[in-house]
């Protein structure tokens, strides 16, 4: 028995960083190599770290994304849920009121964005996708009627500094989104709640049958979606100094996509943190080795789309079929 | 003994169906109860109704002469009932352990989940069953044997005062049930109330005192088993006298199907035997010796890797479901509701998928003509409720399989296989199916029945190919043919422990 | 009017500059008892959109002409605004003002006004090529106006880059082109990147990071927009580099004045959305009482920076003041 | 026998029109309602006929979208595939070829476009989402690419003329997409093909084993959405008398909540042809509806997000549970 509890950790460790994840990382891999060998810059140190603060919001978006794709559903709404917080919680701080309570407020106002999802999908019923595509519309339309389509500007410095800062040469964005990464790792795999998302995503009437709370899971599946957008949104407005109420336009596609490559399933059950990560990062770097290659708009169009498809072939052949 | 579970007056509606009305009966505390019915008769309503799955639309539940409200699963777990469902109620891709306590985690200061003291737990579960299956394996790559095995283990681990069963057995060997049966007797003798349904007679007389035996959502009566012969319940439960079974041959010496050498890339290796225009090939053998596998490389779902096919002397290769099906060869699968059934649709349309392009000879479904034969096939096989327009997932497992066989009746299928063709089936449609393999058989059709049941085998089969590890281990003639020369030939020579032959392949 | 070539406003002969509309064809008509006027833009998401339809409202209750002012959902909805124009038709407005998606979407629009014998004016960025009337400015000049600006302002030459709007769109397109042929046929201006920003700051933001880091050296960037300049600067605020780095939007939207103010944006190429919408509904409002108007009236554009910025903004009446002034000396 | 056959047809139409389409039925009566007491004129003849005429293209890519979500999967490049069918076909007219021809080729382009994403799903096994997502981005940079941004005018009117043509009064358009929803629904009711696309997204292992052709299925259904995807695009450049390599932007969208508002179901093996037609016209008819009333558009934003929800709320209520 003490002898298995020494092992542990490092199965546990192994057991983490599966088969799937190591497609993805070969995709990463192969996609950095190549831009290596094309910009010449591409690894330095300084532009690494551009890549990771670059992929930090879609990372951060994406981690929401993929708890509630695990649990069966689809979380349209990241972007304008996004953008409400953003807004709100901008004009707060504008009118005077301490940031930290402003950002208490985003983030609650992103949590209630996603407790009106979760409701619908887990009491109402209806289909996670056409819910969110409808408060895809409506909290995009709250946040540009609450400001008038303007952006809120002026934060307060003090404010900017917490995510515009760096820590041991890494910018305190990156930083945030790993913590959230690791939170989220471990409540995928180690809490009751994690549990709960695979078996609701992976055999709904199996988790009913055999009592797992299934509308509570959903629910704060959703939620946490709509926290980690207010998250993102609060690192955004940190990063440029306004709250514009048409911020996070097709986030969800980019989320949604950094989830997929790393291998979570849209039909529900499967997803993992360290894949969702890998595939934000491959994003981040796709986008910033494109740019620095100065490829017109339109080729550069043309390499997002096939750089997704090779992103999601390079893994399907690497993990044979299945 | 002390009234433990007592069912009043419970009755249930679904849309357009009555399952249950009125059903009361009672199970005393330490009663192993046995629950007796053909397929849709209402059993599994009922303890699905005991186990918060369902509300019933009257009538009440007492556990100890208390009136009890199961408003969900979670709420009859806390009344003390746990159950074992007759579809696997299974999460893939969490391991035994998280499977085993879903719902209601063991946790490290009440945020962590203690996975290795589940794990432990779940072994402990586990042992008096299968000590084979490894707790931390995904579920996902166990058997069905196996899988049945940890949803019965699961049960146990709740210490439940009531327990029901649910066709505990409908995937196990009989070794396997006589390590049930000493686990249900344990259970009985701690004052467990157990409520078990099978279709296997034989087990049900072998550890139940008394039955209950309904019929269409309704009580026929409570019975006392020891008092009664089987023929004398089967009666009950079908409402009329089943005539004896005999075995009929028609094999004839012509040869239609002929394989050599058959091997696929996992588990089949130099498979050969012909196959006789009229004939019934038996194919037993212990779970995992290959035989599921055996009957996909004919039905064409998985890639051979050696070794031939002919059909009429002609060599073809299986390259899909759809060639085989071309050729005259059709599954009806082991795992119904995975590779079976297509839920949300009608029995016509999952009977006529086989065949679509015979009914629609222009391009257009000829509705009529298919709908004369959906109600001719079904006929046939004897559906119940006879609703050809209603979703397949509604109706019972049973009925289930018979839509099923119809589809390969429809489609002219020549050469049928059949992989545990009677699972989770009641006698009177075991009989119906065993007669219907006959005719088919007498029309001059082949079939191939692979079945755990060693006395379907007998009665079916003219010739019983035994499966070992992957390949043929003995063929029996007619006259050869009994359960001890069946397990003489199963079971590995070398192997001490038959228990462990079931061994886990954790890939 | 089949015979109609189609329009290129910012090349076509057939023009008017907006200061010349008084002189040319006299004080404002009377109009026909019940006139009122339907205009439908791009969105109201983006700050000029909203500010065109102010322009709209203030000449309409100047003149006392009720006017509908509508937009699609969102920038990109081409369909939609079809149908909110065909809406407009329907109902019966005097005369149709519209800002199209794409030079195509509001196609129908011209046939369908025609035959209700409803004049349409196409008003600022993209150009449906049967227009018979445009009100806007020149696009390529807002490109053109900061390339003459860095001529000028750094005669060493040196890197610049250009941040993009949405691929494929007109005004996008015109103000890349203006600022990239007039600063390379300079000679000593190299254009080391010309990225898309899809009218977007976060992507802008992101991409003026990539583009410093890889060239330090950088002397300036032009946004297509002034959201995207916005986003840039605070790029080049975190690379440190704001007193070498110069940075130009284009709108004039009141953000881009206050950062200009603050010293942070360079300048924006201002083209006077409120001013345009007076503009363009006057003249609008001069073919419903049956004046024949040049195909294309010319709205005013400048460049702004710290030094004028005040010039510019103002009250309404200040700035068409400092704007006919500068047409009159010739700008 | 002759008495069953006789009594088939009437039936067959009964089983047609399902309960599920008379919830979305319930759903366009109540929405013509609100807005016929809101909006006088709403109900003129020449404005039902124009929200006829505004959802016929959303409904003809709607009817694709059905039948690829039917088959468990989702079609998000419909956009880009009309926008590259329409540039082609309309070079191609400008050029001098006839334009039957013409439009041959842009029927052509589309059902290639089509089987692209087919095979990289059905062969190559990717998850749908993320392939057309992929190829979302690639059609459109290809047909950015193809005409160097610029719209393709000076369509013949010969060919404008077919697209904006009449029939006893009704809109062409209109008409030619009737006849498309009369072929989907005989292609999803009464054919082999209709049965094969519910099996396999009903249950595409048991689909396997009946001997359903699996991946031509698959691959079918993409292809009839990249064709109707082209004929909605030349419905479009018919009216707007010129093909812009940005046509067709968000109508993914749009489509998908056609059909999810008409009852199909995003898990596969569900959905209708009645049904989404209704959809369709749901939508068109609070677009015009919300124009008609002049909502200001953050307005009319939020009242699509809620008519949405509110849709499938009604569906939800009248049909019940499951
Ligand atoms: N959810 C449901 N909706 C409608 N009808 C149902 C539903 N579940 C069961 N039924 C019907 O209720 C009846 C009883 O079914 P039940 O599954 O209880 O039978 P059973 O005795 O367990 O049969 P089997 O031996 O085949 O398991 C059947 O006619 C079945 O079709
Ligand atoms: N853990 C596993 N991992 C992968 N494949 C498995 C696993 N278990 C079973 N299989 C596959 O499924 C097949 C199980 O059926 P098989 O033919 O071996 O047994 P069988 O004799 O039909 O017994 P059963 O009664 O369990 O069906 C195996 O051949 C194997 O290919
Ligand atoms: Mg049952
Ligand atoms: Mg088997």
């Amino acid at each position: 028995m003490s002898q298995t509890t020494l092992v542990q950790p490092r199965t546990e460790f192994l057991r983490g960083f599966s088969m799937r994840d190591a497609g993805t990382l070969i995709g990463l891999v192969v996609i950095l190599g190549v831009f290596g060998a094309l910009v010449p810059g591409f690894f330095a140190e300084r532009n690494l770290i551009n890549i990771l603060q670059q992929s930090s919001i879609n990372a951060c978006l994406a981690l929401g994304m993929t708890l509630v794709i695990i649990s069966g559903g689809i979380d349209l709404s990241v972007g304008p849920t996004a953008a409400l917080s953003a807004v709100i919680s901008a004009s707060m701080m504008v009118a005077g009121v301490p940031f930290p309570l402003a950002i208490a407020a985003g983030f609650a106002i992103g949590m209630l964005c996603g407790l009106v999802n979760g409701i619908l999908v887990a009491y109402v019923g209806l289909q996670p996708f056409i819910v969110t595509l409808g408060t895809l519309s409506t909290y995009r339309a709250l946040a540009l009627i609450y400001t008038g389509g303007n952006p809120v500007l002026g934060l307060p410095p003090s404010f900017r500094a917490i995510f515009n800062g760096s820590l041991f040469g890494l910018p305190l964005a990156v930083i945030i989104v790993a913590v959230v990464a690791i939170i989220a790792w471990i409540v995928l795999k180690k809490t009751p709640f994690g549990e709960y998302l695979l078996a609701v995503g992976g055999n709904e009437e199996a988790a009913y049958i055999a009592g797992v709370p299934i509308a509570r899971t959903k629910i704060a599946a959703y939620m946490i979606s709509g926290l980690l957008a207010a998250l993102a949104a609060q690192i955004l407005i940190g990063r440029l100094g306004a709250a514009e109420p048409i911020l996070g336009n097709l986030w969800e596609l980019d989320a949604i996509a950094a989830a997929a490559i790393g291998g979570a399933s849209l039909m529900g059950g499967k997803g993992s943190v360290i894949g969702t990560i890998l595939g934000a990062v491959i994003l981040g770097a796709m986008r910033n080795g494109l740019t620095l290659m100065n490829v017109q708009s339109f080729y550069q169009l043309l390499a997002t789309g096939l750089i997704i498809l090779a992103a999601m072939l390079i893994d399907r052949v690497t993990r044979g079929r299945g | 003994m002390s009234v433990r579970l007592q069912f009043d007056g419970i009755s249930k509606v679904f849309p357009a169906v009555k399952a249950l009305s009125g059903v009361s009966f009672s199970v005393g505390a330490g009663e192993i109860h046995g629950l007796l019915g053909e397929n849709g008769a209402g059993k599994s309503t009922l303890l699905r109704i005991l186990s918060g799955v369902y509300r019933p639309t009257s009538g009440s539940v007492l556990i100890d002469g208390k009136a009890v409200t199961l408003a969900n699963p979670v709420a009859a777990r806390a009344a003390g009932v746990a159950m074992i469902h007759q579809e696997l109620q299974q999460v893939p891709r969490l391991s035994v352990a998280q499977n085993m306590f879903l719902g209601h985690p063991l946790t490290r200061g009440g945020i962590f989940v203690a996975r290795r003291e589940q794990e432990r737990r779940a072994a402990e579960a586990l042992a008096a069953i299968d000590p084979s299956i490894n707790p931390s394996a995904p579920l996902g790559t166990l058997k069905v044997a196996q899988r049945q095995i940890v949803e019965i283990a699961r049960a146990l681990l709740d210490r439940a005062r009531i327990v029901a069963m649910d066709e505990p057995t409908s995937s196990l060997t009989p070794s396997e049930f006589e390590r049930l049966a000493e686990v249900v007797k344990g259970l009985a003798r701690d004052g467990v109330a157990v409520v078990y349904v099978s279709h296997k007679l034989d087990e049900v007389f072998g550890i139940c005192q008394r039955a209950t035996i309904m019929r269409d959502g309704v009580v026929v009566d409570s019975v006392d088993l020891k008092s009664l012969s089987e023929k004398a319940v089967v009666a009950m439960m079908v409402g009329r006298e089943l005539a004896q079974e005999q075995h009929h041959s028609h094999a004839t010496s012509e040869v239609m199907l002929s394989v050599r050498g058959l091997a696929s890339a996992t588990k089949v290796r130099d498979v050969s035997f012909d196959l006789h225009r009229g004939e019934v090939l038996g194919i037993a053998g212990l779970v995992g010796s290959g035989r599921t596998e055996l009957l996909r490389l004919l039905a064409g779902a998985d890639r051979t890797t050696a070794g031939t096919i002919s059909l009429d002397g002609k060599a073809m290769r299986l390259s899909s479901p759809r060639a085989a099906i071309a050729a005259g060869i059709g599954l009806v699968p082991e795992e119904r509701k995975r590779e079976g059934i297509v839920p949300l649709r009608s029995i016509t349309s999952n009977m006529a998928l086989a065949s679509m392009g015979v009914f629609a000879p222009r391009g257009v479904i000829d509705h009529g003509r298919l709908k004369l034969v959906a109600v001719q096939k079904m006929k046939r096989v004897n559906l119940r409720p006879f609703l050809l327009d209603r979703p397949i997932r509604l109706f019972s497992g049973g009925n289930q399989q018979k839509a099923i066989i119809g589809r390969w009746l429809a489609a002219g299928t020549r050469v049928l296989l059949f992989d545990e063709p009677t699972r989770g089936i009641d006698v009177g449609a075991k009989s119906e199916i065993y007669h219907l393999i006959e005719e088919l058989a007498a029309e001059g059709h082949c079939v191939i029945v692979v079945s755990s049941e060693l006395p379907e085998v007998i009665r079916l089969a003219d010739r019983v190919l035994v499966m070992r590890d992957g390949t043929v281990a003995a063929e029996l003639g007619k006259a050869d043919l009994s359960e001890q020369a069946i397990a003489a030939h199963a079971i590995p020579q070398t192997q001490t422990a038959a228990g462990n032959a079931a061994g886990q392949d954790n890939r | 009017s089949a015979d109609l070539a189609p329009l290129n406003s910012d090349t076509e002969k057939d023009r008017i500059d907006w200061s010349q509309l008084d002189a040319k064809f006299g004080a404002f008509p009377k109009l026909p008892d019940g006139t009122k006027a339907g205009a439908v833009s791009k969105t109201l998401t983006n700050e000029y959109w909203r500010s065109l339809g102010e322009g709209y409202k203030a000449f309409g209750e100047k003149v006392k002409v009720p006017v509908v002012y509508q937009a699609a959902q969102s920038e990109g909805d081409q369909l939609g605004q079809l149908t909110i124009a065909e809406g407009l038709i329907t109902q019966g407005y005097s005369v149709l003002l519209v800002s199209p998606q794409t030079d195509a979407n509001l196609q129908p629009i011209m046939e369908q006004a025609k035959a209700a014998n409803v004049p349409v004016v196409n008003v600022n960025d993209a150009v449906i090529p049967q227009a018979e009337h445009y009100v806007g400015n020149v696009q390529r000049d807002n490109g053109v106006r900061v390339a003459k600006w860095f001529i000028k302002n750094r005669p060493d030459g040196g890197k610049v880059a250009i941040v993009e709007g949405q691929a494929g769109v007109y005004a996008a397109v015109q103000r890349t082109d203006g600022f990239k042929s007039t600063i390379t046929a300079a000679g000593k201006f190299q254009v080391v990147a010309s990225v898309p920003g899809n009218w977007d700051r976060q992507t802008s933001y992101d991409a003026a990071t990539n583009i410093l880091q890889q060239h330090p050296d950088l002397i300036g960037f032009y946004a297509n927009n002034d959201g995207m300049a916005l986003g840039i600067v605070e790029a080049v605020k975190a690379a440190g580099l704001q007193d070498k780095v110069a940075v130009f939007g284009t709108d004039g939207i009141s953000d881009a004045y206050a950062s200009i103010r603050a010293g942070e944006l360079t300048g924006t190429v201002d083209s006077f959305p409120v001013l345009t919408g007076e503009v363009a509904l006057e003249s609008a409002l001069r073919l419903v009482a049956g004046q024949k108007l040049p195909r294309v009236v010319a709205t005013p554009q400048a460049l702004i920076t710290k030094d004028n910025a005040d010039r510019y903004s103002g009250n309404g009446d200040a700035v068409r003041k400092a704007l006919l002034e500068d047409a009159a000396a010739g700008n």
